[in-house]
C-alpha cells in the first residue's frame, strides 16, 4: 500500500480502515473521525487504537479511580501524586523515594520467563524516568494450584524472568508474595514493584516544554516484537479458543537496561533533561503523545530516524511497536551534544528524533511527509470513559451465607497438632524460599531487611541511617467474599507489615487485579475494591500515589478472584532500629498485640482444611491498624521489642512458628484465658501481631500498650534452641523445630524443585 | 599512607559501589577505574567486581575480558600487582586464563541468593592473610555461573600447590568441582572467589556478618607493609 | 544408534540481546566483516533405534512442545549423518 | 552473503545439567528411546563477502579465542549451505 499520509486522508474520506481489528469499537472510531475531521491515517489510527485501549487509557477504571484523589487524605509527604510514571513522596533529609507497582499477568503466561522478566523492565524504567535511581524491587505474584501441571511450566519461569532481570540490573528484590488458588490457572498473576530514591531536586516528569528543544530516543532498536499492540491485547478477555489473540511476545535485555539506567542518571545529574518519559505499553505512541500533551506546546518527529532493528517497519509498526529498553528525552538545543556523549560513554544508542514545537499539534512524519497531525492531548487523555454496569453478583448473598466459622474444628489436641503441620506445610503457608532465593537480596549494599521479613528495608543514607520499607499484601479469597472489605484488608496488611519493621507508612501504590469489566459482576467488584481502598487510605492517613489497572483476568466466563494488591511504602529514621521477624533470645516474653476473634471466614485453616471458601471476612478497624502501627513503631525505636511478627494468613500459629525457625529458637504458649486453643492458634483477625520483649522492657512496655488503650496478652515465652527446641503449646500438644521445618520449608522444594 | 584500590566497572558491574565501600570502610581509599580506560591510575591493587558484565551474554566475563583495561591488568597481574576477582571478577579472571579453569552454569540451573559458609584453606595470599588457616567464615554468595570446573591434572596440581583459597563447606551451592569457592595463581597474588566479601562488612546490612571485612584489611596491610 | 539435533532459534522479528553483545563485540577483538550474528541453542539428542518418520515425528513434537516456545523461537529438526559426525569432530 | 554457524558444546567429560534436566523431563512428557541429550549453542554469523579459506580460518580463530572457551568447550564451523538453508527453514 502506498504510504497514507494527512494530505491522503483528507482526500479519500470513504477508504476503510481496520479500526476493529485494532481493537476499536464503532463508536470509538467515529469519535477519532469527529476529533479530527476526517478519516484518521493509517498511522494515527495505530496511534488512537494502542493509546485508547484498556491498558493504557483506563477507561473502564478511571471514573472509579478518581476517588483516590478526591478523598486523598492531607499529607505533607506527597510532592507528586497519580498521574505521572510515578508517584514521589517526602521521606526527610532532602530526599525523596518514588514506588510502583505494575502487572505484567498476560504475557507472562505466554512466555513465564520473557513475560515476567520485561514485567520488571517495565516498572523500572517508570521509576528512573522519575529521576530516581532504582533501589529495589518486590514481586507479588499469583499462580494456579501449586500441584497443577501448568503451574510448572509458568512458576518456574516466571521466578527465573524476575530473578534474571532483577537480580542482573542490579536491585535487590525484598518482598513479594507468593499465592496458589485454582483461579488463578489460567491467568496468572505477575505484579512487579520497584522504588526509586532520589533528591527533592531531582525530581523530573514527563513532559516536553521550549519550543526549539529536542526529542531524543535512546536506548534499545525499535524492532517488530510487540505489534499488534501487546496493549490492546491486554485489553480483551483472554481465550484460549483464539490462539491469535495472544499477545506477541518482547524480549528483554536487562544488560541494555542497566546501561539505560547508569546513563539516564548521568544525563540528570549534569542537569541535561527537561522533560523524560519511558517507553513501554504503546512506544512511541505513547510517548510522544504523552509528552507532548502534558508540556506547553506541540511535537514535530521525524519517524526516519528512530532507529530500527527490522528496516522493513512500517511507519504504523514503528508507532505500535513494544521493543523495550527505550526512553525518550526532552533537552534542549545547547545539552544535546552533551547528552549524546555520554549516551556514547555507555555504548546506549542515542538519535534526535523531532523536536518541541509552538503549537498545538503532534505532526509526525515519514519519508517527508506529514502522516500525523493529531492534537496530542486527544490521544493521551481524552481516551473515551466508560461508566460500565455494575451489579452485586447474586451468588455473593449465597457465599456469605455459608459461614466458615461453622466447619467442623478438630475434635482432639492431636487433631489440632496435625491441622497445625498441614497449615505450616501448605503451599500458601509454606516457606517461600525456593523462589525467594532466586533473587539477590544483597546488591547494592543497603538492604537492611529482606525477605522472609515482614517488609523489607533499604538504608538510603549512609551517614544518618535513614531508611525506606515496603510491603505488598492482597488477599483474593477475603475480597471475593467482601470486596470492600477485601481491599481494606489488604491494605491493612501491608500498613502492619510495614510498622512491624519499625518504618512508619507514609504512602501507598496498588496493582488491582480483576476480570473482564465487561461483566457487571466483575464491574461491582472492582469498584468495591476501590471504594473500600480509598475510604481506609483517606482514615490511615496515607494517599495513593500511583497505581495500575489489569483488567481481563479471565479465561471464558471464569474471572479470577478480585485481587486488589496494595503496596505500602514507609519511612524509618534510623535502621539500626528496625525489628526482625526471628526470635533473638531465649526467655523473651511474648505478647499478643490486638483482639483475637471467631474469624475464619476467608481463612488458610478453612481453605487447607476444608477446601472452603465462604462466609464473611475478618472485621476490619483502621483506628486500631492504626494504633497498633504506632505502639509497634515506638517500640521499636525506644528498644522494647528484639521481635515482631504481623498475624495474616494461616494467624498466631504461624507467625510464631516462622518467627521460630527464622531465629532457630523454640516458644512456649500458653492459651490465653477467654480462649479456645483453636481461636487462638488459627484465627485471622486483624490488627495483631506477636512482639517478644527483653524481662527488662516488661514492665515499660506493658504501660505504653496501656496508656494508649492497646490490648496486650501475654502468651508465653521464647524457649529452647538447638536440637530440643520446639513450639509447645501447653496442654495441647508441642512440634519440635525440625518436624515444623521439614514441613514449612520442603514443600515448594518438593513440588519444584 | 593509605593504599589505593583499584575497582573496575564494566558495563554490566553491580557491586562496583560495593566494592568502593568496602575497601573505605576497611581503611584504603577505593579508585574507580573504566573498562575503556587502559590507565589503572597508579592504583596498588585492583578488585574486579561482581555484576553482570555485558549481561553475562555468551559466557560471563568472556567480553570483558577483552576489554581495554584487562590487556593492563592481565600485564600488571603477570607482573605481580594483587588482583581479587569476586564473583563475575572470579568469572573474568578464568576467562583471562589468569586464573586455571572455567566457570559454568550453577548445576541446579537456577540462580542462588543465600549466606555461605567457607572454609579458609590458604591464609597466605595477598587477599587473606588477615584470616587464618582453617578457619570458617559466612560469606554472601549470589551467582547464576558459578560452577567451576578443570580437568583432573589441573584440580589435583591446584590441590597440591595450596592453590585452593576458599572451599564450600556444608553445602556446595552451583556444583563446583571439589567444593571449589576460591583459587590462586602460583604467585598468589591474584585471587578469585564466587562469594562476595564486600556485601558482609557491616553488622547491619545483609546478612549481618562482617566476614568479609578481612580480605580489603589483609591487602592494605600488604601495601602498608610494602611501601 | 543415531544422533538427532535440534536447532532453536529466536525468530527473527525477535530481539536477541546475545548475538547482539557478541556481534558489538567483534570489532575490538579485530574482527570485521560479520553483518549480523544471532544465538541460538542446539540439543543434541541421541536415539535408541532406528530414525525413521515415526521418531523424527516425535522429536519435532518434543522440539514443538518442549525445547522451543513457538510464541518466540524456531527450530529446525536434522538428523546427523555418520559422515558428518566425523567431519565435524572436535577440533 | 554467506552463513557460517558455529556449534559450541560442553566437552563430553563436562557435566551438562541442562541436557541432563531435559532428559529427565522426557518420560513425563511420554517420550522415551532417546539415552542422552546435551545442549549447547549456536551462532550464526552472517558473512559479508565470500567464504573463502581465509574467512574460515579468521572465524576458527574467532571461536576459538572467543566464542568458545576451549577449557571447556568444543567447537566446530560450518558454511551453511544455500540449500539447506532453504531446507532448515522455519517450520
Ligand atoms: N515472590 C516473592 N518475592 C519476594 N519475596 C517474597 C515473595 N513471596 C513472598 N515473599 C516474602 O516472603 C515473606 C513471607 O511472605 P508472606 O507470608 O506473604 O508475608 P506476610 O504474610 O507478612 O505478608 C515476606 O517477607 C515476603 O516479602
Ligand atoms: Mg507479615
Amino acid at each position: 500500500m502506498s504510504l497514507d499520509t494527512v494530505e491522503n486522508a483528507s482526500k479519500t474520506p470513504d477508504v476503510e480502515l481496520p479500526w476493529a481489528e485494532l481493537g476499536l469499537k464503532k463508536d470509538e472510531y467515529e469519535r477519532v473521525v469527529e476529533i479530527l475531521g476526517r478519516r484518521p491515517t493509517g498511522a494515527e489510527l495505530a496511534m488512537y487504537s494502542v493509546m485508547w485501549s484498556e491498558h493504557c487509557s483506563y477507561k473502564s477504571s478511571k471514573v472509579h479511580l478518581r476517588q483516590f484523589g478526591e478523598k486523598a487524605p492531607q499529607s505533607d509527604a506527597m510532592l507528586v501524586g497519580i498521574g505521572e510514571n510515578a508517584g514521589v513522596v517526602d521521606v526527610g533529609q532532602g530526599y525523596a523515594v518514588t514506588f510502583k507497582v505494575e502487572s505484567h499477568n498476560h504475557p507472562s503466561y505466554v512466555e513465564p520467563y520473557q513475560g515476567a522478566a520485561t514485567g520488571v523492565g517495565g516498572i523500572v524504567r517508570d521509576i528512573i524516568a522519575m529521576g530516581a535511581r532504582p533501589v529495589a524491587v518486590v514481586d507479588p505474584l499469583r499462580f494456579g494450584a501449586a500441584d497443577h501441571p501448568d503451574t510448572k511450566r509458568v512458576l518456574p519461569g516466571v521466578v527465573a524472568g524476575i530473578g534474571g532481570y532483577g537480580n542482573c540490573l542490579g536491585l535487590p528484590n525484598i518482598g513479594g508474595e507468593v499465592v496458589f488458588d485454582a483461579c488463578y490457572q489460567g491467568n496468572p498473576l505477575v505484579n512487579a514493584g520497584a522504588i526509586g530514591v532520589m533528591r527533592h531536586e531531582d525530581i523530573h516528569l514527563a513532559k516536553a516544554s521550549g519550543a526549539g528543544n529536542k526529542v531524543i530516543m535512546y536506548g534499545a532498536r525499535t524492532g517488530g516484537d510487540g505489534i499488534g499492540g501487546a496493549s490492546i491485547l491486554a485489553s480483551e478477555t483472554f481465550d484460549d479458543a483464539k490462539p491469535s489473540k495472544r499477545p506477541a511476545v518482547q524480549v528483554g535485555d536487562p544488560f541494555q537496561e542497566k546501561l539505560l539506567i547508569e546513563c539516564t542518571l548521568e544525563a540528570f545529574a549534569e542537569k541535561l533533561v527537561v522533560g523524560i518519559q519511558d517507553l513501554g505499553a504503546a512506544g512511541i505512541s505513547c510517548a510522544t503523545s504523552e509528552l507532548a500533551s502534558n508540556g506547553s506546546g506541540g511535537m514535530r518527529v521525524e519517524l526516519d530516524d528512530v532507529p530500527l532493528r527490522d528496516s522493513t517497519l512500517s511507519p504504523e509498526e514503528i508507532l505500535m511497536s513494544e521493543s523495550q529498553e527505550r526512553m525518550c528525552a526532552v533537552v534542549e538545543p545547547s545539552k544535546v551534544d552533551r547528552f549524546l556523549e555520554i549516551c556514547e560513554k555507555w555504548d546506549v544508542i542515542a538519535t534526535v528524533i523531532g523536536e518541541v514545537t509552538d503549537g498545538d499539534r503532534l505532526e509526525i512524519f515519514w519519508h517527508g511527509e506529514k502522516i500525523v497531525d493529531v492534537d496530542p492531548r486527544t490521544v493521551a487523555h481524552d481516551g473515551p470513559v466508560y461508566e460500565r454496569p455494575y451489579a452485586r453478583p447474586a451468588w455473593q448473598d449465597a457465599l456469605q451465607a455459608d459461614d466458615a466459622n461453622k466447619l467442623p474444628r478438630p475434635a482432639s489436641s492431636d487433631e489440632l497438632k496435625q491441622q497445625v503441620l498441614a497449615l505450616v506445610g501448605s503451599p500458601n503457608q509454606a516457606s517461600k524460599k525456593w523462589i525467594t532465593q532466586q533473587y539477590d537480596h544483597f546488591v547494592q549494599g543497603n538492604t537492611v531487611l529482606a525477605q522472609p521479613e515482614d517488609s523489607g528495608m533499604i538504608r538510603i543514607d549512609e551517614e544518618t541511617g535513614l531508611g525506606v520499607a515496603i510491603a505488598t499484601d492482597g488477599n483474593g479469597r477475603f475480597a471475593k467474599l467482601d470486596p470492600y472489605t477485601g481491599a481494606q484488608l489488604a491494605l491493612a496488611e501491608a500498613y502492619r507489615n510495614v510498622a512491624t519493621t519499625g518504618a512508619k507508612p507514609l504512602a501507598v501504590s496498588d496493582c488491582l487485579n480483576f476480570g473482564s469489566p465487561e461483566d457487571p459482576a466483575v464491574m461491582w467488584q472492582f469498584a468495591e475494591a476501590i471504594r473500600g481502598l480509598a475510604d481506609g487510605c483517606l482514615q490511615l492517613g496515607t494517599p495513593v500515589t500511583g497505581g495500575n489497572v489489569s483488567l481481563y483476568n479471565q479465561t471464558g466466563e471464569a474471572a479470577i478472584h478480585p485481587t486488589p494488591v496494595v503496596a505500602v511504602l514507609g519511612v524509618i529514621d534510623d535502621v539500626a532500629r528496625r525489628t526482625p521477624v526471628a526470635f533473638q533470645e531465649e526467655g523473651q516474653l511474648l505478647y499478643l498485640l490486638g483482639d483475637t476473634r471467631e474469624e475464619f471466614g476467608g481463612s488458610a485453616w478453612s481453605q487447607v482444611v476444608h477446601d472452603h471458601l465462604g462466609g464473611l471476612p475478618p472485621k476490619v478497624d483502621l483506628e486500631r491498624e492504626r494504633l497498633l502501627g504506632e505502639i509497634l513503631i515506638s517500640a521499636s525505636r525506644d528498644g522494647m521489642i528484639d521481635a515482631a511478627h504481623d498475624l495474616s494468613d494461616g494467624g498466631l500459629v504461624q507467625a510464631v512458628v516462622e518467627s521460630a525457625l527464622l531465629g532457630g529458637k523454640g516458644a512456649r504458649l500458653v492459651v490465653p484465658d477467654g480462649l479456645d486453643a483453636f481461636t487462638f492458634l488459627f484465627s485471622e483477625s486483624a490488627g495483631r501481631a506477636v512482639v517478644a520483649v527483653p524481662r527488662s522492657e516488661e514492665l515499660r512496655f506493658n504501660d505504653m500498650c496501656g496508656a494508649r488503650g492497646l490490648p496486650v496478652t501475654r502468651i508465653g515465652v521464647v524457649d529452647g534452641s538447638g536440637p530440643e527446641a520446639r513450639v509447645d503449646v501447653q496442654g495441647e500438644f508441642a512440634l519440635s523445630l525440625d518436624e515444623l521445618r521439614a514441613a514449612h520449608e520442603g514443600t515448594l522444594p518438593g513440588i519444584f524443585g | 599512607m593509605t593504599a589505593r584500590i583499584g575497582v573496575v566497572t564494566f558495563p554490566g558491574s553491580l557491586d562496583d559501589r560495593d566494592t568502593q565501600r568496602a575497601i573505605r570502610l576497611a581503611g584504603a581509599e577505593p579508585v574507580a577505574l573504566w573498562h575503556k580506560d587502559k590507565d589503572l591510575k597508579q592504583v596498588d591493587a585492583v578488585v574486579l567486581p561482581g555484576g553482570f558484565s555485558y549481561g553475562d551474554y555468551l559466557r560471563a566475563g568472556a567480553i570483558s575480558r577483552f576489554s581495554p583495561v584487562m590487556e593492563t591488568v592481565i600485564d600488571q597481574a603477570q607482573a605481580g600487582l594483587p588482583v581479587l576477582g569476586i564473583c563475575n571478577g572470579f568469572q573474568v579472571l578464568t576467562e583471562a586464563h589468569l586464573l586455571p579453569g572455567g566457570m559454568l552454569g550453577n548445576d541446579h540451573l537456577h540462580f542462588i541468593c543465600r549466606d555461605q559458609k567457607l572454609r579458609v584453606e590458604n591464609a597466605d595470599t595477598a587477599w587473606t592473610s588477615d584470616y587464618e588457616a582453617g578457619q570458617e567464615i559466612h560469606i554472601p554468595l549470589k551467582n547464576m555461573d558459578g560452577r567451576y570446573v578443570a580437568d583432573e591434572y589441573t584440580l589435583d596440581k591446584l590441590e597440591a600447590e595450596g592453590r585452593v583459597v576458599f572451599r564450600y563447606l556444608d553445602f556446595n551451592p552451583n556444583g563446583s568441582l571439589r567444593d571449589i569457592a576460591g583459587i590462586t595463581n602460583e604467585a598468589g597474588n591474584v585471587v578469585g572467589l564466587m562469594p562476595h566479601p564486600e556485601h558482609a562488612v557491616e553488622p547491619l546490612i545483609g546478612s549481618g556478618r562482617t566476614d568479609g571485612l578481612p580480605f580489603f584489611t589483609s591487602i592494605l596491610k600488604k601495601l602498608v607493609a610494602a611501601s | 544408534m543415531a544422533r538427532v539435533v535440534v536447532d532453536v532459534m529466536l525468530k527473527p522479528e525477535i530481539l536477541d540481546p546475545q548475538g547482539q553483545a557478541v556481534q558489538r563485540a567483534l570489532p575490538r577483538l579485530g574482527f570485521d566483516g560479520i553483518s549480523d550474528v544471532r544465538q541460538g541453542k542446539r540439543f543434541e539428542l541421541e536415539v535408541d533405534g532406528p530414525v525413521d518418520d515415526a521418531a523424527l515425528a516425535r522429536i519435532h513434537e518434543l522440539a514443538e512442545t518442549f525445547l522451543a516456545n513457538t510464541v518466540i523461537e524456531n527450530f529446525t529438526v536434522k538428523v546427523e549423518e555418520a559422515a558428518e559426525l566425523a567431519a565435524g569432530a572436535e577440533k
